[in-house]
């Protein structure tokens, strides 16, 4: 007796769909954000906020980034310089064909975030998986109550989305942006200060409000840290985990904490979900 | 194992030369209009002591037929004592090589300073005959790069 | 339906001409599953395999789909050619392994293509084991060395040792009996008296327990020996981690998967260097944690199907068996949340 | 008069407590009994009561020394108990600069030979190096076969040698046991580790575990003790040891008698060289 094999996807979720890269923006010195289409011109899938792709470089590697954006007929992902695959990626022309399986993941509550005001804190570049959020949030401004955007940067020139962050955002409605930076730089004179101390400074109510949080580990854990001194609840903070995951789908054993894989039941977990896995971060 | 092989299959052959010797010699012997054949592919490394024994074992698993080491003769080395190394290295690589199966002639070492073009000649010449004589390499020969090759 | 112990290569002849059939065959001092032709010698008694035979259906290096490089590549997916096959002879604790392997590779939103194209392709005969070597203790984690529930024709010693008593449990098994027309002659009951040698008492919610017992400090005690190699994960018939590679020749290369064992130290490095599992001693915990408790809150089943290959080959001499019993008796202490 | 193997045992606790008394000692790596008669594990003695655990009988094949490389600055030291092959390893280790020897407390005992096939073999019944010694020093034996099986498997013919190592390597399964039990395999990171580099792939295949394994005879031929852990924990029984011994016999040809672990300061013979060694380069 096989088991009956019931599956969401029609096709080898192992293989990827051929896509090419139509345009490449520096967005800072070391990200960049792409624009992919198939190569016969239109959307590989349509995500939801949060969600993972599989981006494969033939021939040098694959790794498992987040959508940032997406239009009707494009998604796109930001990649930060850090490794050989990122390097690699960090080459290409506009036309480079590409590699690109997916969705994967879970994505962003949504349905508890509609009719709450919302916080987003983004670090770095785990602003892009928030902007998805954000997006979203702008696109279905009436289901949601007062935005907040609190993003912390290295400095002036490693903003990412400046027309977004300092053009767009700040005159959608209801929505307050916070912009800071870790250092001084000549021609910024918006705040000057790491993220977890910022988010005291302005000093958010936690009342319905939820946190969408996403940045390296140790701004993750001090802010989590600040967010719950000041009375936000463990279930109202969501962040994204980072591990190293290969196959995507949950079968490989690579992203597990505990029995839960990062890649599928993740990368969006909330604090509460967080202190039941076995801590292995 | 008799492999069939046609008459003009070319052998490949990689020689590592070092820089200080070899290589001028192999260029010398360029300009005297010196003919050898072309099967070789010269690879410059700075001293014969830079080639890794994982190269050599590279070279015979990515489709090569033959592997040669150049160097000064030892006392000649621009960095002193680095063909003393080589000379102790490959002499247990060559006997480590053929107690696995592969035959000798395959992987050779020979010292030939700068001024020795014609033997930089002879030895390619010699090499390139031996190892035609002998026929494809199939041994650790990674499928994809040689068609009889393992399974 | 029974047929003679000395009709075995007549069977094995008949089903060859239409299957591929793997069988537990020894060659070069090593017992092992491997395709049957006339001049293997068969073993169907005696001591399992080394080698578990996973590697039919989830074979050791796999290759996923071609590609080429530059500006116009293409990708073109590598399939299982359709080859009809029998996984002939395998025991009650391997066929067990494979439902394990079933639930894995075929449930949860996605189902592996690769895996389920050999899974349909494949019949299996389980064989009910006459010999329990010295490290099994298939019973005492709830399975029965003489019958597997889960095969397609399930086979059995029968009383008199004259010969295999066969019984088909599913529409695959009665399609193979029937190409055994000739051979076969109806009858025939099967000896079911094996018993496991190594018999260890196991807590009943052990994987509960275990999901408490994080920081226990019986893990400092019991992975201090281990050396970190990967032999357990290899030998093992339910571990089915991989990892995803590709191999380039020129503009061109291929995407393959390969066996990858959590015991190696790169399994979890990221980017930056950064590991979770830095050293032996977190890695041997999750892989007894992932065999004993995390398996069962996602699939709810225990991974470990207690067929002693690990406890056999661990080069440490550490045996999973002694682990359990000790988890099982050790009590909580207040840092176990 | 010999000491039994049960005096031996109840001397080796006795040293382990006196060891763990002085403070300066974390664990005393030695071993104990399983589950099976026939199989010792290794076992870390932290406290007095464990020492009691440690066992001594021709069981104990396992070798201990490496286990002091998980942790290459310990705060305090390890207690190791060492017959003649470990303290080889740990004059090897020292040698390769991956121990320091003040951070272990060495208990040699004196090895009559264990249920291992290596130790018919066995050069060094006596520990080479130890802060203290259970039991007499028994005269040594030179092994005359030392080389035999190396040179009855030299006379075949190319495509033979091919044949067998081709049929031994279909058997590996990768899983570097090997690697991880050898003394002389003492890198921080060992290149295969290393796949983004390509060497070594991820993938078990004949070719690539081929390739590896002769790659390991070499890193390892010349700092090789002959301590036999590799072929012990091979789980397919792949005859590792007949690689190594290879370099071992060329070595004692060309460059005059070699063996490895001993207490003095030789630099490994491919880390050195004179002036007189033969040439066939010319």
């Amino acid at each position: 007796m096989a088991i009956d094999h019931e599956c969401s996807c029609s096709k080898n979720p192992l293989v990827p769909t051929l896509c090419k890269v139509i345009d490449v923006k520096q967005e800072t010195p070391d990200v960049q954000t792409y624009t992919i289409q198939t190569v016969d011109g239109k959307k590989p899938f349509s995500p939801l906020p949060g969600q993972l792709a599989m981006i494969s470089l033939l021939g040098v590697g694959e790794a498992m980034f987040s959508i940032t954006a997406q239009g009707d007929d494009y998604i796109q992902s930001s990649i930060k310089r850090t490794g050989l695959l990122t390097e690699a990626f960090h080459e290409m022309q506009p036309g480079q064909q590409i590699g690109v399986r997916g969705p994967y993941g879970n994505h962003f509550p949504i349905d508890d975030f509609k009719g709450k005001d919302i916080l987003f804190i983004g670090g770095g570049i785990g602003i892009a998986p928030v902007r998805s959020l954000i997006r979203y949030c702008l696109e279905h401004r009436e289901d949601f109550g007062h935005l907040d955007i609190l993003y912390g940067a290295r400095s002036m020139n490693d903003i990412c989305f400046k027309e977004d962050c300092l053009e767009n955002w700040p005159k959608a409605p209801d929505t307050n942006v916070y912009i800071t930076t870790d250092v001084p730089s000549e021609g910024w004179d918006g705040h000057v200060g790491f993220v977890p101390s910022y988010i005291e400074e302005v000093g958010f109510k936690p009342e319905n409000k939820k946190v969408a949080l996403c940045g390296p580990p140790i701004m993750i854990t001090l802010s989590s840290a600040s967010l719950l001194k000041m009375g936000f609840k463990k279930e109202d903070v969501i962040t994204t985990l980072e591990l190293r995951m290969k196959c995507g789908i949950g079968k490989c054993g690579r992203c597990n904490i505990g029995s839960k894989f990062v890649c599928l039941d993740g990368p969006v977990f909330s604090l509460a979900e967080l202190d039941e896995l076995p801590d292995e971060k | 194992m008799s492999v069939k092989t046609n008459e003009n299959w070319e052998p490949k052959i990689l020689a590592f030369c070092c820089n200080w010797c070899t290589y001028t010699g192999a260029d010398l012997a360029g300009l005297n209009r010196m003919k050898y054949p072309e099967n070789v592919r010269v690879i410059r490394v700075p001293c014969s002591s830079r080639v890794n024994p994982q190269f050599i074992l590279r070279a015979f698993q990515k489709g090569c037929d033959g592997v040669l080491v150049c160097g000064c003769h030892p006392g000649d080395c621009h960095y002193a004592t680095g063909n003393y190394f080589t000379r102790r290295r490959f002499m247990l690589m060559q006997r480590l090589l053929e107690y696995n199966g592969i035959d000798p002639k395959r992987f050779q070492a020979k010292w030939i300073s700068g001024s020795e073009a014609a033997k930089f000649r002879d030895t390619v010449t010699k090499v390139s005959a031996e190892i035609k004589a002998l026929g494809p390499n199939t041994k650790f020969a990674e499928p994809h790069f040689t068609e009889g090759g393992d399974k | 339906m029974k047929f003679k112990k000395t009709d075995l290569n007549e069977v094995l002849k008949t089903l060859a001409r239409e299957y591929t059939v793997f069988a537990p065959i020894v060659e070069n001092e090593e017992k092992k599953f491997m395709p049957w032709a006339e001049s293997k010698d068969v073993e169907m008694e005696g001591l399992n395999t080394i080698k578990p035979p996973k590697d039919v259906l989830f074979p050791n290096v796999e290759k996923m789909y071609r590609y080429k490089m530059g500006l116009e590549g293409f990708i073109e997916e590598i399939f299982p050619e359709d080859t009809k096959r029998i996984l002939f002879g395998i025991r009650p604790c391997d066929m067990r392994s494979i439902d394990s392997m079933d639930k894995v590779f075929l449930t949860k939103e996605y189902v592996d293509s690769y895996y389920a194209k050999r899974r349909d392709d494949a019949t299996i005969v389980a064989f009910g084991c006459t010999e329990a070597g010295r490290t099994c203790f298939c019973e005492s984690m709830g399975l029965n060395p003489n019958d597997a529930p889960s095969a397609d024709v399930m086979m059995n010693v029968s009383a008199d040792g004259e010969d295999y008593v066969l019984e088909a449990r599913t529409e695959k098994g009665e399609e193979l009996v029937k190409k055994l027309e000739g051979l076969i002659t109806d009858g025939g009951e099967a000896k079911k008296d094996t018993k496991c040698s190594l018999v260890i008492n196991k807590a009943e919610d052990l994987d509960k327990k275990l999901a408490k017992m994080f920081e226990h400090p019986i893990w400092d005690k019991v992975t201090k020996g281990c050396i970190g190699c990967g032999t357990c994960t290899f030998v093992c018939p339910t571990c089915y981690c991989f990892d995803i590679d590709s191999e380039n020749y020129g503009a061109e290369g291929c995407k393959y998967r390969c066996w990858d064992s959590c015991m190696f130290s790169d399994y979890t490095r990221l980017a930056g260097g950064a590991n979770p599992r830095p050293t032996k001693k977190e890695r041997l915990r999750n892989r007894y944690m992932h065999k004993l408790s995390y398996f069962n809150e996602r699939y709810g089943e225990t991974l470990c199907v207690g067929c002693g290959r690990c406890v056999e080959k661990c080069p440490a001499h550490l045996d999973i068996s002694e682990f359990i019993e000790k988890a099982s008796a050790a009590e909580l202490g207040k840092e176990d949340k | 008069m010999a000491l039994s193997e049960k005096d031996i045992e109840l001397k080796i606790r006795e040293e382990a407590k006196k060891a763990l008394a002085t403070g300066e000692v974390s664990c005393v790596i030695g071993w104990t009994t399983t589950r099976f008669p026939d199989k010792m594990k290794p076992f870390f003695a932290e406290t007095e009561a464990e020492c009691d655990e440690l066992v001594w009988n021709k069981y104990c094949i396992n070798g201990t020394a490496k286990y002091a490389l998980d942790d290459r600055y310990p705060s305090k030291k390890f207690a190791i108990i060492a017959r003649g092959c470990d303290s080889r390893a740990i004059n090897r280790m020292l040698k390769d600069k991956q121990l320091l020897r003040e951070n272990l407390y060495i208990i040699g005992v004196v090895c009559d030979g264990k249920e291992n096939p290596i130790c018919e073999e066995c050069q060094h019944k006596n520990p080479l190096t130890y802060d203290v010694l259970i039991g007499e020093p028994v005269p040594e034996q030179i092994d005359e076969k030392r080389f035999a099986e190396v040179e009855a498997f030299e006379k075949l013919s190319p495509d033979e040698k091919y044949e067998y190592w081709a049929k031994q390597y279909d058997k590996c399964i990768h899983c570097y046991a090997c690697r991880n039990a050898c003394p002389a395999c003492n890198c921080v990171e060992c290149y295969a580790d290393q796949y983004r580099t390509g060497w070594q792939g991820k993938a078990s295949d004949r070719i690539q575990n081929q390739v590896y394994g002769l790659t390991r005879a070499f890193h390892v031929g010349d700092r090789c003790i002959e301590c036999g852990e590799c072929e012990r924990v091979c789980p397919m029984g792949l005859p590792i040891m007949r690689q190594t011994r290879k370099m071992l016999k060329d070595i004692n040809d060309l460059f005059g008698d070699y063996e490895c672990g001993m207490p003095d300061d030789a630099m490994p013979v491919l880390g050195g060289y004179t002036l007189a060694d033969p040439d066939e380069f010319m």
